[in-house]
Formats: structure tokens, C-alpha cells, sequence
């Protein structure tokens, strides 16, 4: 897995590429944390990302607490059909704000 | 004649990738739809992903031996580990809706897999997976184009 | 503790696409170069298409069993059949730059690995082939750069 | 495995996708070898094979020595790292012509 990380009209976006697992979600998990110190609004891209099992979606839980929290924003946008089937699965799918894509991030 | 692969791993969550790649690929061979497939890739990672921070607590030198036996109609995963074995208490006990961040990985398995049996077998702890194939009496073709 | 790979396998083309997934996810775990990984997978398809092609005559079904032992400094496959042995006088016999069709799957073997031995075993035949990994004293993700 | 076959001022182009090894090489051979009944002119676009044996080099070997047999011509393009090496090890990359994109191929 990879990240990588820019702004867009003020809304802090993170490109993951590659599988969240057992292995890398503690990565993303630190980096969505310490994003989300700089930002009012953070936006994760998940285009890329053809695998994501529970540690990836627990990572990205806390990261929504924390979110919320701080009364900032959580989205994620770009979901795979992999990605959506985990969500679906855990029921989570009304639990995260979920967007198509980042034009709609930054306009909804 | 039906295939089989075995994985003898370390518990390192590197190799949970050689895994997936493993059961993906002999449930292409089979013909299964896309979201199947995915569905049991996500099982049998999750399951090995609970052997190495539940059965070994993180401890990287716990052997893990991953067993598939695919047919037609069938895969079917044995997964054995020497490390603790698991509560069956603690097995889906967290309500989904709780939206506390662990928890998901059991009930994952037991939604996606049509038979999960946790044993007890002298070489250590034994699980057992078995996802029936959706389609009878059509085609791979069909099944790969559905 | 080193990772072990074993498939069973009827003597099919499909399943060469299971072998293939298994050894390159293999050799990106341990963050071989690409290009190293795409030759060594070549080796070993094309081992064991020729057990498919000339071992078993193309008879679907034939036992083949293929072991994949991985270390970080080198990588080592067993493959065992029970069909006809190879003649060793016809291993890389053809000359490469002869244009003819066929004669290049044992030259492209041997181009690629380290060791290539043909023995004949109480189980059948054996072929064993290892790949000794190109950087020593690097780190994983140093390679996986290159 | 898949192919797809059409035609560009003139030229037939075969577009392969896949993998080609011991269980589609046939299907490649066969699809080529009745393309170039059909055509002075054909060429394989193997921009998304990120895999061939022998067995397929060997199918590509076959068409090559008809197409000489008709005086026709027969051009690879889109190589990829997989198919370069595998050409490269068997000492064939003389022996094809091989070009860089299609439209080389028309032009050359
Ligand atoms: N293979 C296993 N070995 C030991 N304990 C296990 C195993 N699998 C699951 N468990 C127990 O079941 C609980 C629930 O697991 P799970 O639903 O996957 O969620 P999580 O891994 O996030 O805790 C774990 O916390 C653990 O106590
Ligand atoms: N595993 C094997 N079992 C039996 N014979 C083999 C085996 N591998 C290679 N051979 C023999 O070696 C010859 C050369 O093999 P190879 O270079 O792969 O080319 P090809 O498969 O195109 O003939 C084969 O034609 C066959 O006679």
C-alpha cells in the first residue's frame, strides 16, 4: 500500500494505492491521523485500492471518531467494487460520508 | 482430479498477499464471479489475519499452515496453527452495529463462507472454511461472464 | 522460518495460472526486482508445461506437484510427476538460433535459474530448480525500488 | 486470454489481452493464422499481454514463417517488459519486426 497526499480547494485529499491489510493499515492509519491534525476536511481516495479487509476498515473507523470529535470532515470517495463489499458486509455503508468522486468531495 | 495448495507461513501479515493472490487465482481457474471470488479471498485473509494477532499475539515465528482443496463445486480451506487457541466465546460475540473499531473480522468469515468449524486436533487449532459455488449446471464460460 | 508454497495439481494448462500467481506474489514479498520475478514465474510455467507436454503427453489427468520454498536470499521449486522421464539428451538440445518452433522452454530454464536438475526419484520424476536472489546486504525496500 | 481483430488503412490488427502460455497459445495461433488468410498485412497489438511462454513465442514463430510463405508482413508492436525479456532470452528480437506503436506500424 501506498499513500500519497494533497490539497484540493482547501479539502485535504489522500491517494491510497494498492491492499489495506493486517500489514498496512496501521500505516494508514497513522497518516489519516496525522493529516486530519492539519485539516478541517479530509477526503480519502480509494480508487486504487483493490483490497481492503477489517483492520482497514477499523483504521478508517478511528479515523472518522476522531473526525468527529474534532467536528471536521470524513469522507471517502472512489470506492471499488472490493472496498464496497467489505462496507456493505460490516453494514458501515451509512456509517461513513461516501462520495463518487473527488468533484463531488469538494461540491456536496 | 481436484488441486490443492498449501501454504506453510510464517505469521508475518506479508505474506497474507501470497495468500489472497493463491485464492484468487484458483477461484479465476474455476470460473467464479468477480464478487465471489473477493468474497472468499476476504474470509481466508481475515481468518489468517486472526491466527497471527489472536492465536500467536503478533509474535512473527508462529507457523501457520494454509490448506486449499478446490473442485468445481467447492473450495475448501483448513487452516492450522500451534499458537493459543481461540475463546469460542469471543467468535462473532460483537454486535455489527456497535461501531467500535474490531470485531468485524469473524462475522466477515461467517457471512461470506457457508461452513467455519474451530477445532481443537492434536497438531493444534484447527479451522475449517467451505464455500459451496453459486452455480450448478452452467458453464464456467457463463459463470466467468456473470 | 521460511514459507512454503505446495500445489497439487492435475495435469492442466488452466492451472499454470495458479503456479504463476503464487510464485510472483512469492517473489514481491520478498521485494525481488520486477524483472527478475517475471523470469523466474517463466522458468517454472515453463516447467511444468513441459511435465503437462511431454511427461504426461497432454493426458488431463496426471498428478503434478510443484514447491515453492522461499528465503529471503534465494528461491528454490521442486516438481514432481509420475509420468514419463525426460530423455536428457533432448534438454536444450535444440540449437537457440535455429527458428524452428518449439526447443525453447528447457534453454529459457536453464538461462534463468541458478541450479536445474532432472532426477529421477522413488515418487516419479523430480526437476529442481533454484534462483539465488541478486542483491546481498540490501534492504527489502532498497530492492523493491530497483 | 482474448483477442479482438479489426482493421486500420489496410492493416489487420489483432489486439491481445491476457496472458498467452501452453492453454491459449492455440487460440492465438489459430485467430493469427486465419487473420493473415484473410490480409497482406497483419499485426499483433500486444500492448496488454503482461505474459508469454515459449508456447506462444513458438505460435508467433509459426505465423511469422507463413506470412513469409505468402510474402506478407507481419509486425509486433506494444511490447511489454514481459514480452521484451522472453523475446530477449530467446535471442528472437531480430528475427520479428517489431515495431513501437500502431502507428509505426502503419508508417514504417
Ligand atoms: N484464530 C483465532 N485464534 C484465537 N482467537 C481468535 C481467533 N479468531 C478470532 N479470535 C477471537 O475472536 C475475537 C473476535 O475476532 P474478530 O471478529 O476477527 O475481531 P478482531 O480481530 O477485530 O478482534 C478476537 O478478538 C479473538 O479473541
Ligand atoms: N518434464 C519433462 N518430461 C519429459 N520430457 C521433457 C521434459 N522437459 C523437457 N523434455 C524433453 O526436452 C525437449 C525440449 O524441451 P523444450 O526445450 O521445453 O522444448 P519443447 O517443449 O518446445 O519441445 C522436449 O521436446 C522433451 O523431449
Amino acid at each position: 500500500m501506498n499513500t500519497a497526499t494533497r490539497n484540493n480547494e482547501g479539502t485535504t485529499i489522500v491517494d491510497v494505492t494498492g491492499h489495506i491489510d493486517l500489514g498496512s493499515s496501521p500505516d494508514l492509519r497513522k497518516t489519516l491521523l496525522e493529516s486530519l491534525k492539519e485539516t478541517d476536511r479530509l477526503a480519502v481516495n480509494l480508487v486504487a485500492v483493490k483490497y481492503i479487509d477489517s483492520s482497514g476498515i477499523a483504521s478508517l473507523l478511528e479515523v472518522l471518531k476522531a473526525a468527529r470529535q474534532g467536528q471536521k470532515r470524513f469522507v471517502l470517495f472512489g470506492l471499488t467494487s472490493a472496498v464496497r463489499q467489505v462496507l456493505q458486509l460490516t453494514r458501515l455503508t451509512t456509517v461513513f460520508e461516501i462520495r463518487e468522486t473527488e468533484q463531488e468531495v469538494l461540491h456536496a | 482430479m481436484d488441486v490443492q495448495v498449501k501454504l506453510r507461513m510464517p505469521s508475518q501479515a506479508r505474506f497474507l498477499a501470497v495468500v489472497r493472490a493463491a485464492v484468487g487465482e484458483l477461484g479465476s481457474v474455476y470460473g467464479w464471479p468477480e464478487a465471489e471470488c473477493q468474497g472468499v479471498i476476504l474470509a481466508v485473509d481475515e481468518a489468517v489475519a486472526n491466527i497471527i494477532k489472536h492465536a500467536y499475539h503478533g509474535n512473527s515465528e508462529g507457523a501457520i499452515e494454509v490448506t486449499c482443496l478446490g473442485a468445481a463445486d467447492r473450495l475448501e480451506f483448513t487452516l492450522l496453527d500451534q499458537g493459543d487457541p481461540p475463546d469460542p466465546g469471543r467468535i462473532c460475540s460483537q454486535p455489527l452495529d456497535d461501531h467500535a473499531h474490531g470485531g468485524r473480522g469473524t462475522h466477515l468469515i461467517r457471512m461470506i463462507m457457508d461452513e467455519v468449524c474451530y477445532e481443537r486436533v492434536p497438531g493444534g487449532n484447527r479451522l475449517r472454511l467451505i464455500k459451496n459455488l453459486p452455480a450448478v449446471g452452467c458453464t464456467e464460460k457463463e459463470r466467468s461472464d456473470a
